[in-house]
């Protein structure tokens, strides 16, 4: 019979104001096994932990209750102190009873009896815990970083910097991200390649740094500490180590009217092709859709004019399988399909753009060389309309529910930069509300408004009118005024939502890493644990976590860095001791548990039992506590009983279930 | 307590996998989203974990609705967990009706962590649903009943 | 519950919408047709209720003049739909009696020999019980 | 193939040509309309009151009687196909209408929403194909630039009618294509013509007109197609401009050279 002690927690008023704790002690008393309980109220302080240890010495408590807040808060607060205390730390369970009861009911005397019910159906599952010893897995040391865009190239030259592998993975020719496609960058005007292509090329200098361009994750496996991973190295068909970058190819190549991805399809590309001139590698691609040699066997040219005879035709995509302790995501993000939101005429006018396409428009390597201009007729605009939250804070299906944050900046930004380089051009914002919470940022915006004379309107556009003449009728509200505006416009851009890079779904799902409704890679804790995954060994760098701007994403970059060298600085890591066993004697050696579980932990071995004195030779199921990660798909697969969960197993369930039922 | 016709208040309990809809019922609750206090939580590592048998067992103890929830397909946290306890509650709840569990006294939803709305919005539902039903009295063993 | 309460609990109920997912963003009254004929602007419908002033918006020239068009209802980013918010209002006036803004009598001046019946079966839709 | 077939009050009247044309035009592409007995008037606009069930039920009639039939309810009216779709939506959706219309009708079995409603132009996609279409064009309007109007009632609301991009619709685009003319794309095309409006506020009405016909002129539109015959009305009546308005079904007729022979038939009934 276990010796068991009972905990409740006040949680100040969290669970005090809504549940008669002292009312769930005096219950717990006469629940079987149970010799001690007390309130308190913080039981996580430290006197807290003290009384719990202080009762598990002069009571001899052989397990213990903490009714308290979720135990993914603190139930390894309270393992700790109970193994500080000498009690092994899987004999403490932990009764939910602030945010599955006091927090979400309102009358005392229905959550006190469904407090001491979660009470009863702890203590019934403690009764039957055991002592349980977790084993050692080993770390290895090398990081992989999905993501070739700031906010990688930032992770892994942290990681780098601290003394350890780092493998890149980018899906396009060259790492640097959207932000290489910026012009510049709020609240500083710097120039956005200026200050990306000396991080670009540290870490393609960087010793320890090794990028895979044009290369995708194809399968993961393995846990925290050492996961296995595929990468499909695409073929490139160029030979990177005799290309010389030179560029003759580009120029020659016949094919040139593939869109260009870098500027947005605003011009066209080479079939062979580097992304933009500071591209690292330095190395073109053949993009084979548009190749003339691939669709049609004729032409050859490149290779005919590569003096480095680097151009390979034949070359095919290769599978690299790599070994790393930690993985860090991070995707990035794209702006939204416009297809949805016709009323602004994106697909009907040439001359409505997105923010990001204004981007390429303003640079010197965009489609314009740096011009403003209307991209149907070349000619300047005077008139400029921009508007904001495009698809952004929309709860119906068309757009996005959440506000995507970078473009009430980036938008005085480029109405600063348009009203400095061209005086005559005006510029007017139609905003619902202008959000510049960050150092110098409304100071920015203010100086949009003072110094450079942007017009701002509060109220939404409802409809982008094309006229025949080829100006744009914008038809918006003044809600200030209270008027119905009709302006016409040159240009209009769109402050177009973000949302996250759509092949995340398909990463977090290699990586187990939940995802929200958004695509938004999920963090283990909103404010606590913002940069790792629920996934142990999982980390998250920049936006595919949340909207962010390049000041935060390389903090975040930053802090995944630290999380992942400090996984890297170990060198083994404590297994989860929850796994599955199975009974030798129930085994009937079927292999239905071998074909379920994910993980390849569980195996067959002829070996001799002791069945009631007969002594004989039979296939049986072996875990491998190495590699099972506890899911207990096996438990239930298994048609004989044999197969059984430690620390949620069959009878401390049933136990669970009886409690709450009784 | 007098013989006289007590209130029904339904036992209903909610296996709950721990990476997305325990954690879906936290953000509920520090949401303050509020759902009936019938609702009782039992956290599993997995929505897998959930043996057929413990369903049985709960109704045969007097439960009067379970409901299981886990991550959504395709995002389980140990790959296809999910999938195989999507299958083995199909078949289980065909074949309750048969023993005399109506349909609506068992429910399969997917919340992830996310989606504390969605968890609170469900139990609603659930526990509505359970009250229509009203007490689940053809599988309870009546000598257990006071 | 106070009479100005009850209409305004009326109007939401009439129309089935939820005046507090309202952002004011003023994209409906961007979008309306009838924007300069109308008095309270499409944007202000949703104050109106929530401020329980029911009385101002059914005696509003606006009731007569929203075309039912659903411009605003289409292009809401928050599904708060005025358009159905001013019909609910218009109900609440032709379901009195005496209240309708069309009486057989006007029909026949407004009469054209090409005018389609569905007009006038609309019409009577609209502006009558 | 058959379809019952919804007619409206204004096509049995004003808008006959718009019904004579549709059913000689599915003659000549090898469908059959079937128009449903003893319909009754759908009431031109959608009851937008969640409460309002009364007038919904000759809605719900049509609809059961093309489920009684196994077929699909076709309809030619943009506001008779607005109608009817909302009111299926509802009786498909929306527990409360469904059990309230169903109570009225004490029908043997209840109707749930089980009809599809298709508009004529629906049928030319996604039935007969636009492909289809262009091969069975005998009278190819070459030359012609035609601009759609599509008002509100077709495109609005969006998810309700899944009918088209409410904001950037091709379908009469495609179908001005497929009968061999060129469409002219015009930003007012599914902006309100003013609808009933134009009974009591003629000025409004006038105004909204001429915005969309300036803008199709503009545009180097010869003519506007419509689905709608208030629209039409509103279109001819109120407008300043003078350019032609018809029906879709007209310019339908005459690609596929059933125009004359329906309008000698229409003359021969007459006489």
């Amino acid at each position: 019979m276990q010796r068991i002690g009972v905990f409740v927690c006040h949680c100040g008023s969290n669970i005090a104001a809504t549940v008669d704790v002292a009312k769930v002690a005096e219950m717990a008393l006469m629940e079987p096994g149970v010799v001690h309980a007390e309130d308190y109220q913080y039981m996580c302080s430290e006197a807290g932990q003290a009384k719990i240890a202080d009762a598990i010495h002069e009571k001899k408590l052989s397990g213990i209750v903490v009714c308290s807040c979720s135990p993914r808060m603190h139930e390894a607060t309270f393992r700790k102190a109970a193994e500080r205390a000498g009690l092994n730390p899987y004999m403490v369970e932990i009764a939910n009873i602030r945010e599955h009861c006091s927090w979400i009911h309102k009358d005392m005397e229905e959550a006190t009896k469904k407090a001491v019910i979660l009470m009863r159906a702890a203590v019934a599952k403690v009764n039957l815990n055991t002592p349980l010893k977790p084993g050692e897995s080993r770390v290895t040391k090398r990081a992989l970083i999905i993501g070739g865009g700031i906010a990688g190239i930032q992770t892994a030259l942290d990681i780098a910097d601290a003394g350890y592998e780092v493998d890149i993975v980018e899906k396009t020719p060259s790492i640097g991200g959207r932000m290489s496609q910026l012009d510049k960058t709020f609240p500083t005007l710097d120039c956005s390649a200026c200050i990306l292509t000396p991080k670009m090329v540290e870490a393609s200098a960087h010793e320890k740094i090794n990028i895979y361009t044009y290369s995708e994750v194809e399968k993961v496996s393995g846990f925290v500490g050492d996961f296995t991973v595929d990468i499909r190295k695409k073929a490139r068909s160029v030979d990177m180590d005799k290309c010389t970058g030179c560029g003759v190819c580009q120029e020659k190549c016949p094919s040139k009217k593939a869109p260009s991805e870098f500027n947005r399809g605003l011009n066209t590309r080479s079939a062979i092709y580097t992304p933009f001139a500071q591209a690292i590698p330095n190395v073109p691609v053949i993009d084979r859709e548009a190749c003339i040699k691939f669709k049609t066997g004729k032409c050859g040219i490149c290779s005919k004019v590569c003096q480095a005879g680097a151009i390979d035709y034949e070359q095919k995509d290769e599978i690299i399988t790599e070994k790393y302790g930690a993985i860090v995501v991070a995707t990035g993000f794209d702006t939204i399909n416009l297809d949805k939101y016709d009323e602004y005429a994106y697909s009907q006018s040439k001359d409505v753009i997105t923010s990001l396409e204004l981007e390429r428009v303003m640079n010197a390597a965009g489609p314009t060389h740096g011009h403003l201009e209307r991209l149907s007729d070349g000619k300047a605009p005077k008139e400029m309309v921009f508007i904001q939250c495009v698809g952004s804070r929309c709860s119906d299906d068309r757009g996005k529910p959440y506000c995507s944050k970078i473009c009430c900046m980036y938008t005085a930004k480029h109405a600063m930069l348009i009203r400095d380089k061209y005086p005559d051009v005006n510029v007017t914002v139609f905003y619902i509300d202008v959000r510049t919470p960050g150092k110098n940022f409304d100071e920015f915006y203010r100086r949009a408004v003072e110094q450079y004379g942007v017009n701002y309107i509060k109220g939404q556009v409802g409809k982008v009118i094309p006229q025949p003449n080829g100006k744009l009728l914008v038809q918006g509200s003044d809600l200030l005024d209270n008027k119905q505006i009709l302006k016409e416009a040159d240009m209009v851009v769109l402050a177009t939502a973000i949302e996250p890079n759509p092949d995340v779904r398909k990463i977090a799902t290699m990586l187990t890493a939940s995802i929200d409704t958004n695509n938004f890679l999920t963090e283990a804790h909103a404010k606590l644990r913002p940069v790792e995954s629920p996934t142990a060994g999982i980390f998250l760098s920049g936006v595919c976590q949340g909207p962010k701007d390049i000041p935060e994403t390389v903090a975040q970059a930053g802090a995944a860095a630290v999380k992942a060298i400090g996984l890297l600085a170990k060198d083994k890591l404590m297994t989860n001791p929850c796994t599955a066993h199975s009974d030798e004697l129930l085994c009937n050696g079927c292999s239905t548990c071998e074909n379920v579980c994910p993980y390849g932990a569980i195996t067959y071995e002829d070996k001799e039992v002791n069945d009631h004195g007969i002594r004989e030779v039979r296939r049986l199921a072996v875990v491998n506590s190495a590699l099972c990660q506890g899911c207990g798909a096996c438990t239930v697969a298994c048609p004989s009983g044999a197969m059984d969960l430690q620390g949620f197993s069959n009878r401390q369930i049933i136990a669970e279930v009886d409690a709450i039922c009784r | 307590m007098s013989i006289e016709k007590k209130e029904f208040k339904p036992k209903i309990v909610a296996f709950c996998c721990n990476w997305c809809s325990y954690a879906g019922a936290d953000l509920a609750g520090s949401s303050r989203l509020s759902y009936p206090a019938d609702v009782k939580i039992i956290r599993v590592p997995c929505s897998c974990r959930v043996n057929p048998m413990f369903i049985l067992r709960a109704f045969e103890k007097g439960a009067d609705g379970v409901i299981m929830c886990g991550c959504h397909p395709g995002d389980c946290h140990y790959s296809t967990g999910n999938y195989y306890a999507r299958r083995r509650m199909t078949l289980l709840f065909s074949m309750l009706d048969y023993i005399g569990v109506e349909n609506g006294r068992t429910r399969v939803e997917w919340v992830s962590a996310a989606e504390g709305v969605k968890f609170s919005d469900t139990m609603n539902s659930f526990v509505e649903k359970i009250y229509s039903l009203g007490e689940n009295v053809r599988l309870g063993d009546l000598r257990c009943r006071s | 519950m106070g009479a100005k309460k009850k209409q305004a609990e009326m109007i939401e109920e009439i129309s089935g919408v939820n005046p507090l997912k309202c952002m004011k963003c003023g994209k409906c009254s961007a979008t309306c047709p009838s924007y300069n004929e109308m008095d309270i602007k499409p944007h202000q419908f949703v104050s109106y209720v929530i401020n329980e002033d029911v009385e101002s918006l059914v005696n509003s020239k606006s009731l007569w003049k929203c075309l039912s068009c659903f411009a605003c209802v289409e292009r809401c980013p928050r599904d708060v739909k005025p358009g159905k918010l001013i019909d609910a209002a218009r109900q609440m006036v032709v379901r009195k009696r005496e209240q309708n803004y069309l009486t057989p009598d006007e029909i026949p001046e407004l009469l054209d020999p090409e005018l389609p019946q569905q007009l006038l079966v609309s019409a009577f839709r609209r502006y009558r019980r | 193939m058959k379809y019952s077939y919804y007619p409206g009050c204004t096509l049995r009247t004003k808008a006959k040509e718009l019904d004579d044309y549709a059913r000689a035009s599915a003659k000549a592409l090898g469908f059959e309309l079937e128009e449903i007995e003893d319909w009754q008037c759908c009431g031109g606009v959608y009851p937008l009151g969640t409460d309002e069930i009364a007038n919904k039920l000759s809605c719900v009639r049509a609809l059961n009687a093309a489920k009684e039939k196994g077929q699909e309810l076709v309809t030619v009216c943009s506001a008779c196909h607005h109608v009817m779709k909302r009111v299926n939506d509802d009786m498909r959706n929306v527990e409360d209408i469904c059990t309230r219309a169903n109570n009225y009708m004490e029908l043997d079995e209840p109707y749930k929403g089980e009809t599809d409603v298709l508009h004529f132009l629906e049928v030319l996609r996604d039935k007969v194909g636009f492909d289809e279409l262009k091969k069975k064009v005998v009278n190819p309007l070459k030359g012609k630039k035609i601009g759609a109007y599509y008002g509100c009632l077709l495109l609005r609301p969006g998810k309700i009618l899944a009918f088209d991009d409410p904001e950037n619709p091709k379908i009469m685009e495609d179908f001005i294509r497929a009968v061999g003319a060129e469409p002219v794309i015009y930003p007012y095309r599914n902006e309100c013509c003013g609808g009933y409006i134009s009974l009591k506020e003629k000025d409004m009405a006038k105004s909204m007109c001429d915005k969309i016909t300036e803008s199709a002129e503009g545009f180097g539109a010869d003519m506007l197609i419509t689905a709608c015959p208030l629209c039409m009305y509103n279109l001819n009546k109120s407008s300043v401009r003078e350019i032609p308005v018809v029906y879709f079904t007209e310019i339908l007729a005459e690609a596929l050279g059933v125009k004359e022979s329906c309008c000698k038939e229409e003359k021969e009934v007459q006489a």
